[in-house]
């Protein structure tokens, strides 16, 4: 088996898995995939360390029968990569604990929605109704709320 | 609009990422530090599994970063769900079949759960993938009777006497005048259950914790108000 | 090996599109879990066994019991599409 | 020396204790925190002292530096983790009934701060920052209202996709190098990443972690977050959780990533920052966003400054961050009380002098008013700018200045508000609480101390800044003499 060909095989599986996700994130508008793309982006990145460990004809880095191999597999990006999948969830239990949450205090879980709600509460409490200030700061259009938005929703 | 300036966006990162992908030069990792841990790692560290040297060894501290993010975001979590009204709506209960397999299950998982955990330095395996099925061996009786209870006081316990654990394990290396989460006790002999200095122990209490951590917040997420 | 190696990832990647284009959402984390499941299958043919344990266990198990148990909170627990409109108002 | 470990081990360890301290004795978990921070400052003065100015190195886990992870002491390090436990104590939620839970939280982030401030493992750093990450999501959220709910989440969401680029920079890292000790990549650098790989890892590391650092393109959340966070969670993500992402993209940069494309990479988004961040806070009709969005301006003059080449440039965005640092936290405390639009605050300085003064002087600081600690700050990163050949870095020394010329309309704007004579508005707001008067009072003392103080301690920043910038120092202090023989 060619390891340079080997090599590219599996860079462009973990490339093409955080370009989806990152794809999943930028684009999408319901919350819950966004949380999936996340994710699977997060998968790319991983298997992209596992892949620069990885020597063709290396085995795995355990040492059985006492019998140290000649040839093993980096072990260190193999502890990254064990770490990063533990943090991975951690972030995603919470974050679908927060989606819970907005979802009963706004009803949905479309993100434009979401958003345009958000800021219509956040000028409600700061007392601000003139359009000027309902401005996000990249470069994006002025918020303009629809005539069905109400504000108020405070969870609990 | 939107839409397209995200698909747009996409767009370019693939193609950036492609163009990095073509240009360069994405080979193996020149194994720098990679090689000097192969080979002494089983001296140092007496763990059969050179990984499990990494992770509590070489890379302890970022095992204990790792603990505390996953105790952080549990802590999150149950902080952002709150607490459950008594009179809310719950799931209804689950079929006899499952509550039986459920009851058959727990030892079954408990053992296997621990099995893992214990033998982390010998074979693959260890704290955390031992430590979700730990959760879910504790986590299965409450899908199959949405109504019980979790003993949170409990499991609060089991995950910060863990935690405190695993620190307190380093603090004693610290106090002892070496650096901290250094391995202590005698490494024994290379690929026995009873090798490996503290590392095994230092696995249980990764293990404790991320069960107990895992049990809580599925219990938080299950336990959260029903809607409808 | 290379050829299993290329297959599955291409399921890899068809699952991961799959995860965004799905409808359903039930079906979509159904995929998120093959895309897991895959990887750790790739795993052990990459030499990394403790990782593809955690990726099994962590990604596929855990991580897929997570999202169904919040589908269920969230009132997205459907297998039809249909139904949705309907119930939503 | 070993002992500096324990500023990250102890409120990690007083957190995972926490739930059940609380669970035996109730009051346990008010002041734990406030104990253990406190220990945390002792013991930094303490091996400050000890340590006479010479940087230090310590292996974590006993293994020889490249292998294991090690901690870099450094006066930078010894500072920024002081300033994390003395800025973190002042800000502590103490009033009100907090839900034991935020003080847990308090603590893994001071813990995680510290953490990075000592780190010298890139992976490490990416550890403690997703730490640091994940208990400020916590915190943010902790008014539990559905807005705040709606800002965390897609805060959490860009954070996370920062979180991805910042880990396959270092995934590009390693591929390269095979390594990921600061010291050891500095030593494998300009052979290894000064190549087209080495800039694209840079970038995504400056992006995944400028998600912290209110960097340019992916500072989408701040405005939400500080306007739905309490107060003081925002002073405190403003004022140390951004200037700790700030010290780690400086520390990468200045060890692994010296090359002129790096440094005008950041130049270019830090001026985005500044002329986005000021006109956005020109325009904004209440007191917090202004804040929010001159706390971008700030951050980007800090990006601008750091990215001036050299010693020089270190020293600037020190300075400028330092300053920030005491002000932005000041400044969102005295927001407290003056929510909602500036229509209505027609008078409230009248209602409370002090906090009026305050504010005053802070503003004038932020500015830039000759004596004040603020102008050495613009005027070092001006002369720096002006002294580096190239257009871009004259394009941005006119940018910085121009950015001053509008924080100085809309911050006299809202002066002029408070000061107007409007009896019936300025009935409505209640006054500031007392533990908030004297935090900023405590703040402003500072400030004026610096102003009297501020040519010893030019000094001090100077030493610091040399030593921040020798890599040569850096490297053999981790890995001894030789350099990273292996």
């Amino acid at each position: 088996m060619n390891a340079a060909e080997l090599h590219w095989l599996l860079y462009g599986g973990a490339i093409g898995l955080i370009v989806i996700g990152a794809a999943g994130i930028v684009m999408g508008k319901h919350l819950f995939r966004i949380i999936l793309a996340l994710a699977i982006a997060e998968a790319g990145a991983n298997l992209m360390l596992v892949v620069a460990g990885l020597r063709p004809d290396a085995v795995a880095p355990i040492i059985t029968g006492g019998i140290i191999p000649e040839q093993m597999v980096d072990p260190v990006p193999q502890a990254m990569v064990l770490t990063a999948i533990v943090i991975g969830v951690g972030i995603q239990a919470l974050a679908l604990s927060l989606a819970i949450r907005v979802y009963k205090a706004y009803g949905t879980l479309d993100m434009r929605e979401i958003r345009l709600k958000m800021a219509a509460d956040i000028d409600a409490a700061a007392g601000v109704d003139d359009e000027v200030s309902q401005e996000s700061p990249v470069g994006e259009r002025p918020l303009e709320l629809p005539d069905g938005v109400t504000t108020g929703g405070a969870g609990q | 609009m939107r839409n397209l300036t995200s698909l747009l966006f996409a767009a370019g990162l693939a193609f950036f990422l492609l163009v990095i992908a073509a240009r360069f030069d994405l080979g193996a990792a020149p194994m720098l530090i990679g090689n000097a841990i192969l080979q002494e790692a089983p001296e140092q560290t007496g763990a059969a599994n050179i990984v499990t040297s990494v992770v509590l060894g070489y890379r302890g501290i970022d095992t204990l970063g790792e603990i505390a993010i996953l105790f952080t975001a549990s802590l999150a979590a149950g902080l952002v769900l709150g607490r459950r009204r008594p009179e809310a709506a719950r799931d209804a209960d689950s079929g006899a079949v499952l509550q039986i397999s459920a009851q058959l299950l727990f030892p079954l998982l408990l053992v296997v759960g621990f099995y893992i955990i214990l033998h982390g330095h010998l074979t693959p395996g260890g704290g955390f993938q031992g430590g979700v099925i730990l959760a879910a061996a504790f986590f299965l009786p409450l899908l199959a009777r949405p109504g019980t209870s979790v003993n949170h006081a409990g499991l609060s316990l089991v995950e910060g006497l863990a935690g405190a654990g695993f620190i307190l394990i380093g603090l004693l290396a610290l106090f002892q005048g070496k650096a901290f989460l250094e391995p202590l006790l005698d490494k024994g002999t290379l690929g026995t259950l009873v090798s490996a200095g503290t590392l095994p122990l230092l696995y249980l209490a990764v293990g404790l914790k991320v069960g107990a951590e895992l049990a809580g917040l599925l219990a938080n997420l299950a336990d959260s108000e029903v809607d409808q | 090996m290379i050829w299993l190696l290329g297959i599955l990832i291409v399921m890899m990647l068809v699952a991961a599109i799959a995860v965004l284009v799905l409808d359903n959402h039930i079906a979509a984390v159904a995929a998120a879990s093959i895309v897991s499941l895959t990887l750790s299958v790739l795993f052990v043919l990459l030499r990394a066994p403790d990782v593809a344990m955690t990726e099994a266990a962590v990604g596929a198990g855990l991580s897929s019991l997570i999202l169904a148990l919040s589908l269920r909170r969230l009132g997205l627990w459907r297998i039809e599409n249909t139904v949705k409109e309907t119930e939503d108002a | 020396m070993n002992m500096i470990t324990l500023i990250v081990a102890l409120p990690l360890l007083a957190a995972f204790l926490l739930p059940i301290g609380d669970r035996a004795v109730g009051s346990v978990s008010r002041f734990i925190g406030p104990v253990v921070l406190l220990i945390n400052m002792v013991l930094i003065m303490i091996l400050w002292q000890k340590s006479g100015d010479v940087p230090f190195a310590l292996a974590l886990g006993g293994f020889r530096p490249p292998l294991g992870i090690s901690f870099y002491v450094d006066q930078l390090a010894l500072l920024f983790a002081l300033l994390v436990s003395v800025l973190t104590l002042m800000l502590w939620p103490y009033k009100g009934d907090t839900n034991p839970r935020v003080f847990g939280l308090m603590l893994l982030l001071t813990g995680a701060a510290s953490g990075m401030a000592l780190s010298g493992d890139l992976f490490n750093i990416y550890v403690f920052f997703e730490l640091l990450s994940v208990a400020s999501f916590g915190l943010v959220a902790s008014l539990r209202t559905g807005a705040a709910f709606a800002a965390t989440t897609r805060y959490l969401i860009i954070s996370g996709f920062g979180t991805v680029m910042a880990l396959t920079g270092i995934a590009l890292i390693y591929t390269q190098t095979g390594t990921l000790n600061l010291a050891h990549l500095s030593a494998l650098a300009p052979q290894q990443l000064d190549n087209a790989t080495g800039l694209t890892a840079f970038a995504l590391i400056l992006l995944g972690i400028g998600v912290k650092a209110e960097l340019f393109p992916v500072n989408t959340w701040v405005p939400e977050i500080y306007a739905t966070a309490t107060r003081r969670v925002s002073a405190l993500m403003a004022g140390l959780v951004s200037k700790l992402a700030v010290l780690v993209i400086v520390r990468v940069m200045v060890l692994i990533f010296p090359q002129p494309e790096a440094m005008q990479l950041m130049l270019a988004l830090g001026v985005a920052g500044v002329l986005i961040g000021e006109l956005s806070a020109w325009r904004a009709r209440d007191f917090v966003r202004m804040l929010s969005f001159s706390s971008i301006g700030q951050l980007g003059l800090v990006f601008v400054a750091f990215s001036i080449p050299g010693e020089a440039g270190i020293l600037a965005g020190l300075a400028v961050a330092l300053h920030h640092l005491l002000v932005k936290p000041a400044l969102f405390l005295l927001a407290e009380r003056w929510g909602g639009s500036l229509s209505r605050l027609e008078g409230a300085g009248r209602r409370s002098p002090l906090a009026a003064g305050l504010f005053v002087l802070f503003a004038l600081s932020l500015v830039g008013v000759p004596p004040l600690p603020g102008f050495w700050a613009k005027l070092l990163t001006i002369v720096g700018l002006v002294g580096q050949a190239g257009p871009l870095y004259w394009f941005a020394a006119a940018v910085v200045l121009v950015a001053t010329v509008v924080e100085v309309n809309y911050l006299f704007r809202f002066g002029l508000t408070l000061f107007k004579n409007n009896e019936a508005s300025a009935q409505v707001h209640k006054p500031h609480a007392v533990i908030d008067l004297v935090t900023v009072s405590v703040m402003g003392g500072v400030l004026l101390t610096a102003m009297f103080l501020i040519a010893p301690l030019g000094d001090q920043l100077q030493t610091i800044a040399d030593q921040a910038i020798d890599r040569g120092l850096y490297i053999s202090t981790v890995l001894g003499p030789v350099g990273g023989a292996r």
